[in-house]
């Protein structure tokens, strides 16, 4: 059901790749860092035997 | 009970760790359900044909680009005020968003521009002065990236945030006056006549909340790494010492 | 204050400090433009205004990196801001000597430089007088931002990027007014838009400068 | 006047090193602060010259009356011995650049520029710079380094001089600075202990 | 040598290195240059070539005088001097990595820019070839600027008096190389002598460069 | 291997200030050279480390053999210490990062950016420096300096190691060392009197 783009599809699609792929990149960014950060924290935590946070 | 108790880093983890699902879940929804509609059921415009969907995400990213620089005019004022931690972390955390956004806006704009205009980029005020917001996301960023004592860093930025905004402001005024261009003014405005025509005009509407409800999202996610780094650096330091 | 300013105006003078070397560097862009650009007269006075304004501009921005930065490396300047004179002072003075060594002589050489970009005869008076109004701020914006870097090693090219976006607004203004005066249009509008922004610098940026100062040292 | 510090905590680096450091050097007296590499001398200096915040606790003096001796010196290379004493004299409003440059016997070297001074000669200016200043209260930070046996006591003699019309000395030191009159005071005993909170910052992060 | 590189590297990378603030410079340029010029598309895209050039190699310029000084400043250089390793090879392998961090990046990033300046789109691949051929001797020469005024206190300014006459050639043809292929001429000879002027800077110029340096040290 | 000079000569800014300095340092000894400030010791070291030529006179030793510690420590802010050792060692084509740490007690700090340590923490890291370069002759340029008692101690069994196993150490210092066993050497003595001739200089203008 992909719609017909005539012939603007190469500046549509490729607007709608790059703007989504940004976005995309942007939210896995944060989400890795995340993650690393939270182990990092966990360990540093475990290690000085001290909890909260 | 004030709302600077959110300002209390382990306050503001529980709420935003319980907020956090539900605001992501929303933006994605929004987002499928604006961009969808977008993409594949709203007819072509009559002169712009197919390009029109751009508009999209067009307008919403440079819309958020411009907030997203107001958010963290306004956490780096709390912080320089009232030195709540947690308002320069965000603020930090929102910079790389907004810059994201910028070039979404510049992207799309520029692609939308090629058969429009017949040309990727023209110097055109508003375009002109969203390539300088970009560079002052950029200086913003780069200064983060510099300083390394914290508290340090989130003074300085703060400075430069607040110097930065007066002068993005003027810097607008003054491209304003140096060229007119060819891109349209608000059409999101009341007055039906330059107004985007209604069928795009719900879809737009949807996008819009998305990229907002994204937007919040992202800064709760990535203030939070913010704030567990600060402690880790805390927690280490004190190991050095002992 | 007075000793402070003269400190720094013979430490730019002695050997090694950049006295004339601002200049230097405004003359070889202007050389370098039409180099690269090419020799033919419409196009290099076309885009004359333009060019030696941002050739100003870069040329205040090469010397600006030391303004705070020497002070600091040799301790000095911690010793300034336990100094009985206020660091606000401390800052203005510093950004008035680099005036002096830097913009001042900019305005005087830049008539020179037109020629060689073969500026329209028009522009010549234009572009002294957007040169005396607009460089004070250059002078101003330029040492907040090396307030900004100044614990930084390799602070330079940082400084530039912070500090640039910064110039925008006067970079507009002052080369439009040249461009308006080559052209034999009015040139009040961009010229008191100009002495707006030095003015309102002058006012405010100087705080601004010792804040960070202050962060940076302690 | 005297100095006196009250409760003092102290950081570096989002970081407590010294805490509870309570202390006073009536006019007219000299301490030495001792102890070990790292354990806070230059922070704590540092702090009582208003360059960085006290995380607790205050200090009895005005930063406008204290002078501050670093490690580094401030010297301008460019400029000859007598210009840098001079600048830092009309800086503090006042004169004695000679007298200064006579204590510390550098008449010799008044015109050589400060690039060209040895190690001990560049020392021995920043010291001068101190007589210049005016200010009553000295904090010095391994004042000595890099002195011979002579320096040394010539700057002995500087300091006893300024104790004598009623200025205060507080010294950081590895070295015997044949002072035997100054009161010595060990900071180890003020280590912060193993996670002791600092203020702000724990507020948000604890 | 190896770890040289990677130390250079490394620092580079690390906060307040100078990684990426040289881009952002080209970038700045590459935006002021219109805002002072207008926004004219005909007369950018006229210009573009010769600016591009210009930015690419004073974006050069501004990180190169760091090259040896921070390595002076701390006492390294005396160090490296006494070291195994052939002072040479320290020059040639600084003058790399500053290639790696600078060069090797505005060559990169520069069709973005020339999209900036409506450089005509023939002239895209002839941009990035000759940078390619190019910037490698703007790092070398610039290295041997650096050790030319190693030592000297506000050396940056003078450095780049020195060196910018020197990479007046570089600039013409490289500028040149560019035009002709926006024109759609042929551009073998430009990027032939470009060639030929990097690769008698590798050759020649380390030795001049360590040379210099042992004098300064002296 | 022996560092022997012989009748040298040495200048600082075109002007001689030491000259018939004469003096051997056996292997497995250390040579202390005291002076008054300003009487030429870095000056003689930087030329017999090759950095600066020789007036007159010449050096046993090629400039390869020595390792020089000069005031400055040649450390990189922002490595950490390992990183500032492991490039050190890298250069001179060795290892023995863990050994050099742990003779100058740095493990504790070995991930802390140079940045971020204390004058005399960053002084004890410049000299492990010399132990990774695993050149047989020292020289050092007031080693000491703002280093603490236990510091010192530690430095002087580092440098009785190095004599150990065949090593030569000269060492330019004001204060006292704790190494008895050393041979002094005052260079007063060699203090280049007035009107003494600077060779290529003099031919030229003499
Ligand atoms: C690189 C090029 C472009 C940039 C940087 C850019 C930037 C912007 C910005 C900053 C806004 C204002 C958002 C707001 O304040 O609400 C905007 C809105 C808009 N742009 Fe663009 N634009 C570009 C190219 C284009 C092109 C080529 C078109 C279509 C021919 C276009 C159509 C629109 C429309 C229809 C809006 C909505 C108007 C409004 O709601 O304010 N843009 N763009
Ligand atoms: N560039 C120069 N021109 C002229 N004289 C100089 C120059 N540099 C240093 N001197 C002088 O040369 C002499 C030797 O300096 P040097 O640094 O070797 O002394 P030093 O013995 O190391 O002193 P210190 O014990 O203080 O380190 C000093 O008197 C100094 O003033
Ligand atoms: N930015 C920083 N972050 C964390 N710790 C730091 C930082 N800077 C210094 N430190 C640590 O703070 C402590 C105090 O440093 P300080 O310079 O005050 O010691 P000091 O007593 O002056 O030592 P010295 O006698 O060697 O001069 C040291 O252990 C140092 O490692
Ligand atoms: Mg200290
Ligand atoms: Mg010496």
């Amino acid at each position: 059901m992909m719609p017909e783009l005539g012939k603007y599809a190469g500046a549509v699609l490729a607007s709608y790749g790059v703007g989504l792929g940004l976005v995309v990149a942007l939210v896995g960014a944060s989400l890795w860092r995340g993650a690393k950060v939270r182990r990092l924290l966990r360990e540093v935590e475990y290690r000085q035997g001290r909890t909260n946070g | 009970m004030s709302i600077w108790e959110y300002a209390n880093p382990k306050k503001f983890m529980q709420t935003s760790g319980w907020l956090l699902p539900w605001v992501s879940a929303l933006a994605a929804v929004c987002l499928m359900v604006g961009l969808g509609w977008g993409f594949f059921l709203t007819p072509d415009d009559y002169r712009q044909g197919s390009t029109v969907k751009i508009i999209y995400l067009h307008v919403p990213a440079a819309m958020m680009a411009i907030n997203a620089w107001v958010m963290m005019l306004v956490a780096s004022l709390i912080w320089l005020v009232r030195r709540h931690h947690v308002s320069a972390l965000a603020a930090k955390a929102a910079a790389p968003i907004g810059l994201t956004m910028t070039l979404i806006a510049l992207v799309t704009g520029a692609l939308w521009g090629q058969p429009m205009w017949g040309t990727w980029w023209v110097w055109d005020p508003r375009l002109t002065s969203f390539l300088i917001l970009g560079l002052f996301y950029l200086g913003y960023i780069a200064l983060w990236g510099a300083v390394e004592d914290p508290d340090t860093a989130a003074d300085l930025t703060g400075v430069l945030c607040i110097v930065g905004s007066v002068f993005a402001v003027l810097s607008r005024y003054a491209v304003n006056f140096w060229s007119q261009g060819l891109h349209q003014g608000a059409s999101l405005s009341l007055d039906k006549e330059e107004n985007v025509a209604d069928v795009f005009y719900l879809p737009l509407l949807i996008c819009i909340a998305g990229f907002v409800l994204l937007f919040v999202a992202l800064v709760l996610l990535r203030t939070r790494t913010e704030i567990r780094a600060r402690r880790v650096q805390a927690l280490l330091a004190r190991e050095r010492m002992a | 204050m007075i000793a402070l300013l003269l400190r720094d105006l013979r430490l730019a003078t002695r050997a090694g400090g950049g006295f004339g070397l601002g200049l230097a560097f405004f003359l070889l862009v202007a050389v370098l433009v039409p180099l690269g650009v090419g020799p033919e007269p419409a196009v290099l006075g076309r885009i004359a205004p333009g060019i030696l304004w941002v050739g100003a501009l870069l040329a205040c921005l090469l010397s600006l990196d030391r303004i705070f930065a020497l002070d600091f490396e040799d301790g000095s300047l911690d010793l300034l801001a336990t100094a009985p004179i206020p660091l606000e002072g401390v800052v203005a003075v510093k950004a008035l000597a680099h005036w002096l060594v830097t913009g001042l002589p900019l305005t005087l050489i830049a008539p020179v430089l037109a020629v060689l970009l073969n500026l329209p005869s028009g522009g010549f008076l234009w572009l002294v007088v957007s040169l005396v109004v607009g460089t004070p701020a250059l002078s101003l914006i330029g040492a907040f931002g090396a307030a900004l870097t100044v614990g930084l090693k390799r602070g330079g090219l940082l400084l530039s990027l912070l500090v640039l976006p910064l110039y925008v607004p006067t970079l507009i203004f002052g080369a439009e007014a040249v461009r308006r005066g080559a052209a034999g249009l009015d040139t009040t509008t961009p010229l008191l838009l100009l002495a707006g922004i030095s003015a309102g610098a002058v006012a405010a940026l100087p705080f601004a400068a010792a804040a960070a100062i202050r962060v940076n040292l302690r | 006047m005297d100095l006196t510090v009250t409760d003092l905590a102290c950081a570096r680096g989002g970081v407590t090193v010294l805490d509870r450091i309570a202390f006073s050097v009536p006019a007219g007296h000299a301490l030495v602060l001792r102890g070990p590499n790292g354990i806070g001398k230059t922070t704590l200096l540092r702090t009582i010259a208003g360059l960085q915040p006290a995380v607790t606790g205050a200090v009895s003096l005005p930063a406008e009356s204290v002078a501050y001796a670093a490690h580094a010196d401030g010297l301008k290379a460019a400029l000859t011995v007598a210009e840098n004493l001079a600048f830092w004299a009309a800086v503090h409003g006042r004169g004695g650049v000679d007298a200064a440059l006579a204590a510390m016997n550098l008449e010799a070297l008044r015109d050589r520029p400060a690039l060209h001074l040895s190690a001990g000669q560049k020392r021995r200016l920043g010291l001068a710079r101190l007589l210049v200043t005016g200010r009553s209260v000295w904090l010095l930070d391994e004042p000595t380094v890099s002195l011979d046996a002579a320096s040394v006591a010539l700057f002995a003699g500087v300091v006893r001089a300024h104790l004598a019309d009623g200025g205060a000395v507080l010294i950081a030191s590895h070295v015997d600075l044949g002072m035997d009159e100054a009161a010595t005071l060990d900071l180890s005993a003020f280590r912060a202990r193993h996670g002791v909170r600092n203020g702000a910052f724990d507020e948000a992060f604890g």
